[in-house]
């Protein structure tokens, strides 16, 4: 019982934080910009109007269109519940970590579904550009999470975290390299392609609007808060004080979005083409990786 | 090849009767046979090229349509305007697209306006005028009385017809309301995966009735200021093209302290205009940074207009025969402390920006536009000056204070986005050089000429370099101090055809900066209106339909 | 590569946040800025001559022949703040502000209404300009000319074709 | 009722319905650094879905009518609209042009005619264009943050002299007299 109660108190105050350290990252990208920046609870504000506001349904809309937004945050729910964050506790079983790549990529999957199901022309060019970013992002995730399950020659998440030590030119390498991945699965320039603003009017949540899109856009906030912790437990030691846990970990997380938001703010974005070219020249590195630290056993 | 002026005017002289407007400009008038041969002649072997095609309504005063076809010879620092009187029974003329495509339009135009028919004109179809508007009337017709019509138009079920789409093909709508342009443009682009095929352009949403209100309404006066609504970026340079247009007219000499101050508003205009556009290339590009910094510059810029004028936009400083405000002292130091500023801040921060990869690599070799069919389309300013054609106004046809300045053209060959943004980076500090000769050389002496009396019935020409290209205002005084008929081109009217040649086989992705790229200002290209053919078919939607807001 | 990036997010830095306090801390527009024109009640005339020169109409002016009253109307919500109307005043009465809060939630608050009396012709009964107008126009003209202006356009032609003298009626 | 919903944060939807551009780059220019209205919460998104507010500029041409009404009924219930400018709040130097149909007003009366709505909390922002600050303000008015300022002024002349041939004679003698009369005073 206890157990389930740290699980459900861990991914509730994941849920309160996530807007928050969204909102960190607006203010810093505007000073950055030289400007003030909205309020750090802005993102917080945004949400609470869009979920007082009412959903408009298109007359072609189906089923995937209404649901998908749910599916996607209750996917990404249940993958923050996989992961150690705030305590050392989490959702364990054999294979975790298989059901982690599978809860990431089929959100994808489901946004560009729903999407598309919406009718419109931008939603459609979005909803396409989503799934040839999203398929190969998320083979790269694979294959990090493979490395990673290879050089700990585990299937569970809780014994393949933290990575280092032993610090190994592979795990170091490795964790660099989700780095990047995850860089680029949250959209963040150069790589916000399928919503790119000026050029297809926000893409994929064109035709979102109300509670759905607030859903949506929490939704994204969980990812991206899963990508980093998934980070901090590649690196965070798990053997200091419970105490400390909590503080450490935000500590971590806040310097990661920070560290990522300095870099997105000094980008433009890439064309489709030219982000695959990058991605697809990571897939050679990955494997080289791979067979490095298969070769450590 | 001709070179010399009196050359040309011989030349000139076997096809009609040449008269001296003002300065450097003349009027050939040449029986409608002629036409193709002379333009043929002024675009292509004289190396000149077609400015702007209008059409007048002259059977109250001498009982016949008018055509007028104008030319500029940059060489000979000339401009030549071939008229033409139109039958007014038959209304036919030949049409001079076949051999200098870019008055396709310009044509079109006229046919909507006065219903005359250009024959063998590739494509003679509706251009301007809104989606519901009757067929056989012709606003800019002295006859027709478009308040009345306003009224009966009004009371229609509008807005319930909308047009509909083909389906045949995979369409991406860019518009008519698109963030990246923020003005209601379609344009209508056929995509196979993410590369574009085919492009199709509907526009004039922004077609206001500005020559008609006028001509109607407005007294000479009055127009300067409708005249700078034109266009919120570079209203400004309208306003001086049509003063100057009245005033050579009317033969008034502005006093010099006036021309002076004209140009420095006008070089400032510019300034902000350019940073404008840099600010949205990059904000396209998705470098909001980019967008952020340009603008935070630009807005010490705007501040200094507003000390100057008493407005950040639309200055309103300008009567016909000279400028209702004075520059003092203060307010030059003011501006060189403001320049020193931008221009410091500038060198540090815009070429850096140019030189990131993602800026490079999405506007090198985009959105190409090769000097031939520059020359074809007629295109002017920087989308010209980028593909190798050295134009420019201000050098060529000098007005306000621009005879007295040095400053250097920029022209770049490749024809691409990023040439596009370095002539406008160029021009950016030239202005600024200029600027500062300006505000330093200032002359003392009055502000409006004396005895402004304006005569009827003369034409003028007026030219000014809009920061978009060159800007032609043709005017025909009329009586009781009102325009009989004026007609603006602005530069965006030559430059938006050349979109569509720039996009076939383009990405998808960047569409955007390159119709940006132009720097398009469609409510200056808007003040006369066309649509496409495919409007003819109408549909009506029910409420729940257009609610859908697709 | 990496060079241009970094001297613009040093330069980002040393500009710092410029961001102006504006709902929160009053804004000045600079002097001769062209905001809000207001009619000076007590100065206003009634002589058209800013109707005439309006660009947009924003002045307009209706005269109600029953109550002998001259409407002079500012819209707010078609001015273009050109300041013509200030250039010609002949009294000053109109005149361009540095107040740039205009904002209102019903349109009728963009209106400037200012009606004014008018005086009938003495001979013809008509109303046919504003007290104030004439009054205006008196303090100009010589003294043995003034008792014209009591008279309309129209009968002070006919009075002087007929060169009836002015002292007769 | 809306007001307090979008007390904190209101998403912006910006639609140029025929405008010369001057109150487009100014509605642009409230987001840069200089201005920033991030700060308070607003954001310009790009679809009309997503908005809260409609912002208009221009006096709404014949060509851009259906268009901003599709527009209109695309943005979800409870909304707001702003017109910016003068062009929008009265048709400006356009109004009686052929091609437009003359500011937000003649706008919402097409709308009653033909499809009978509630007109939604509208602020007007007069200038030609109206200064950035001029245009925070009236979003500040539209939330209920600042009190508006802008009232009807109404003035209408209650006495006058009776004009007789002796007054308008000895005009200065009766104006000294009464030292109330300040007709035209410099």
């Amino acid at each position: 019982m206890e157990y389930i109660a740290i699980v459900l108190a861990n991914i509730v105050a994941i849920l309160i934080i996530a807007p928050i350290i969204d909102g960190i990252e607006r203010k810093i990208k505007a000073k950055l910009q030289c400007r003030k920046g909205p309020p750090i609870l802005q993102t917080w504000y945004d949400l609470v109007k869009l979920f007082r506001r009412p959903s408009i349904v298109t007359e072609e809309y189906s089923l995937a269109y209404v649901i998908s937004p749910y599916i996607i945050f209750a996917n990404m729910t249940l993958a923050l519940a996989l992961v150690p964050s705030f305590t050392r506790i989490s959702l364990s079983f054999f294979g975790d970590i298989i059901v982690l790549v599978y809860l990431i990529a089929s959100s994808s999957i489901f946004l560009a579904i729903g999407s598309i199901s919406s009718g419109n022309v931008f939603a459609t060019i979005g909803a396409n550009r989503e799934i040839s970013l999203a398929t190969l992002s998320k083979l790269l995730m694979a294959l990090v999470l493979a490395t990673f399950a290879t050089l700990k020659r585990a299937l569970t998440l809780g014994s393949i975290f933290p990575i280092i030590p032993p610090y190994t030119l592979s795990a170091i390498i490795s964790i660099i390299l989700f780095a990047i991945i995850a860089y680029i699965d949250c959209y963040k320039l150069p790589f916000d392609i399928p919503e790119a603003e000026p050029e297809i009017i926000d893409g994929i949540l064109v035709e979102y609007s109300g509670k759905s899109l607030g859903v949506l856009k929490y939704s994204t906030y969980l990812k991206r808060i899963l990508l980093f912790t998934i980070i901090v437990d590649l690196i965070l030691p798990r053997n200091i004080p419970t105490l400390l846990l909590p503080i450490s970990y935000f500590t971590f997380l806040l310097a990661l979005s920070i560290t990522y938001v300095c870099v997105e703010t000094y980008f433009g974005r890439l064309r489709i083409d030219q982000a695959l070219k990058f991605m697809k020249t990571m897939v050679p590195i990955l494997l080289v990786v791979w067979f490095i630290a298969y070769l450590h056993y | 090849m001709l070179t010399s002026i009196t050359e040309i005017l011989n030349l000139l002289k076997k096809y009609g009767k040449v008269e001296k407007i003002h300065k450097d400009t003349y009027v050939v008038e040449i029986s409608p046979g002629k036409v193709r041969e002379l333009c043929e002649i002024l675009h292509w072997k004289l190396n000149g090229h077609f400015s702007v095609t209008v059409g007048s309504d002259e059977r109250p005063v001498n009982g016949y349509f008018g055509v007028y076809h104008v030319f500029l010879l940059d060489k000979q620092k000339l401009s030549v305007i071939v008229h033409v009187k139109v039958n007014p029974v038959t209304l036919k003329i030949p049409s001079i697209t076949p051999i200098i495509p870019g008055a396709n339009w310009h044509e079109r135009e006229a046919h909507d306006f006065f219903g005359i028919f250009f024959e063998e004109h590739p494509n003679l179809e509706r251009l301007i005028l809104p989606y519901d508007w009757p067929e056989g009337i012709h606003p800019l017709r002295k006859d027709v009385n478009v308040r009345e019509l306003r009224y009966k138009l009004l009371k229609k079920e509008t807005g319930l017809v909308v047009e509909k789409k083909a389906e045949e093909e995979y369409i991406v709508p860019i518009g008519p309301y698109h963030p990246a342009l923020h003005e209601p443009e379609y344009f209508e682009l056929y995509v196979e995966g993410e590369k574009i095929v085919d492009a199709r352009y509907k526009g004039f949403h922004v077609h206001r009735g500005i020559e008609k209100v006028a001509e109607e309404r407005l007294t000479i006066n009055q127009v300067p200021f409708i005249a700078e609504r034109i266009c919120g970026i570079c209203g400004y340079t309208h306003n001086v093209a049509y003063c100057q247009a009245v005033e050579n007219a009317a033969r008034i000499d502005v006093p010099l302290r006036a021309k002076y101050i004209r140009s420095i508003l006008l070089e400032i205009e510019r300034v902000h205009s350019h940073l404008l556009w840099f600010g949205v290339l990059f904000h396209l590009l998705g470098f909001d940074t980019g967008f952020m910094m340009t603008w935070l510059v630009r807005e010490k810029i705007m501040d200094l207009a507003e000390i100057l004028t008493g407005n950040r936009k639309n200055y309103g400083m300008n009567l016909v025969g000279g400028v209702r405000r004075d520059i003092n002292e203060e307010k030059i130091k003011l501006s060189l402390e403001t320049l020193d500023y931008v221009e410091y801040k500038l060198r540090k921060i815009l070429d850096k920006m140019l030189k990131l990869k993602e800026i490079t690599s999405r506007t090198k070799e985009i959105g190409l536009l090769s000097r031939e069919e520059a020359r074809k389309l007629s295109v002017v300013g920087p989308v010209a000056r980028a593909s190798g054609i050295s134009t420019d106004v201000r050098r060529y046809h000098p007005y306000a204070a621009y005879s007295e300045l040095e400053f250097k053209v920029p022209v770049y060959d490749a024809g691409d986005v990023y040439s596009r943004a370095l002539v406008r980076y160029d021009e950016i500090f030239e202005s600024i050089s200029m600027l500062k000769q300006l505000l330093k050389n200032i002359p003392k002496g009055d502000l409006t000429a004396e005895n402004v009396k304006v005569p009827e019935y003369r034409k003028g020409l007026g030219l000014t370099e809009a920061p978009r290209g060159e800007n032609v205002h043709l005017v025909i005084t009329g009586r009781e101090n009102k325009v009989y008929r004026w007609r603006p081109r602005a530069p965006s009217y030559n430059n938006v055809p050349s979109t569509l040649v720039m996009l076939k086989g383009e990405k998808l992705a960047d569409a955007p900066a390159i119709i940006a790229s132009i720097d398009p200002c469609f409510s200056c290209t808007d003040h006369v209106v066309v649509i496409d053919v495919r409007t003819n078919v109408k549909q009506v939607l029910r409420l729940k339909e257009i609610a859908r807001g697709k | 590569m990496k060079t241009p990036r970094i001297d613009i997010f040093k330069e980002a830095l040393k500009t710092g946040v410029v961001t102006k306090k504006y709902p929160f801390e009053p804004v000045e527009a600079p002097e001769g800025f062209r905001g809000k024109p207001s009619i000076d009640f007590e100065k206003c005339i009634g002589c058209e001559a800013c109707v005439n020169i309006c660009p947009p109409n924003a002045l307009s002016v209706e005269i109600d022949t029953k109550r002998g009253i001259k409407r002079v109307m500012l819209f707010l919500g078609r001015c273009i703040f050109c300041g013509r109307c200030q250039d010609v005043c002949p009294t000053e009465a109109i005149k361009l502000s540095r107040e740039f809060e205009l904002s209102s939630l019903n349109s009728k608050d963009l209106y400037q209404i200012v009606e004014l009396k008018m005086a009938k012709c003495k001979i013809c009964g008509r109303y046919y300009a504003t007290v104030r107008q004439i009054l205006f126009t008196a303090k100009n003209v010589p003294k043995d000319q003034r008792p014209l202006l009591l008279l309309c356009d129209e009968c002070r032609s006919k009075v002087s074709a007929k060169h009836i003298s002015y002292a007769r009626w | 009722m809306s007001l307090k919903l979008f007390r904190r944060s209101l998403w912006v939807y910006h639609l140029n319905s025929g405008s010369c551009n001057g109150c487009d780059i100014e509605v642009l220019n409230i987001f840069t650094p200089y201005h920033d209205v991030e700060r308070l919460g607003i954001k310009l998104v790009a679809s009309p879905r997503h908005a809260d507010v409609i912002v208009f500029t221009g006096p709404i041409t014949r060509e851009t009518l259906p268009k901003a009404i599709r527009a209109f009924f695309a943005v979800p219930e409870p909304k707001a609209v702003v017109a910016v400018g003068s062009c929008a709040c009265g048709g400006g130097i356009w109004y009686d042009s052929y091609a437009v149909i003359g500011g937000i007003e003649a706008f919402y009366r097409i709308l009653e005619n033909y499809y009978k709505i509630r007109l939604p909390l509208t602020v007007y922002v007069p200038g030609c264009p109206p200064k950035p600050e001029a245009i925070i303000y009236g979003i500040a008015v539209l939330r209920g943050v600042l009190k508006q300022k802008q009232r009807k002024t109404y003035f209408l002349e209650k006495e006058v002299p009776a004009l007789t041939r002796d007054f308008i004679v000895n005009l200065e003698k009766y104006m000294k007299q009464e030292g109330g009369i300040n007709i035209g005073k410099k």
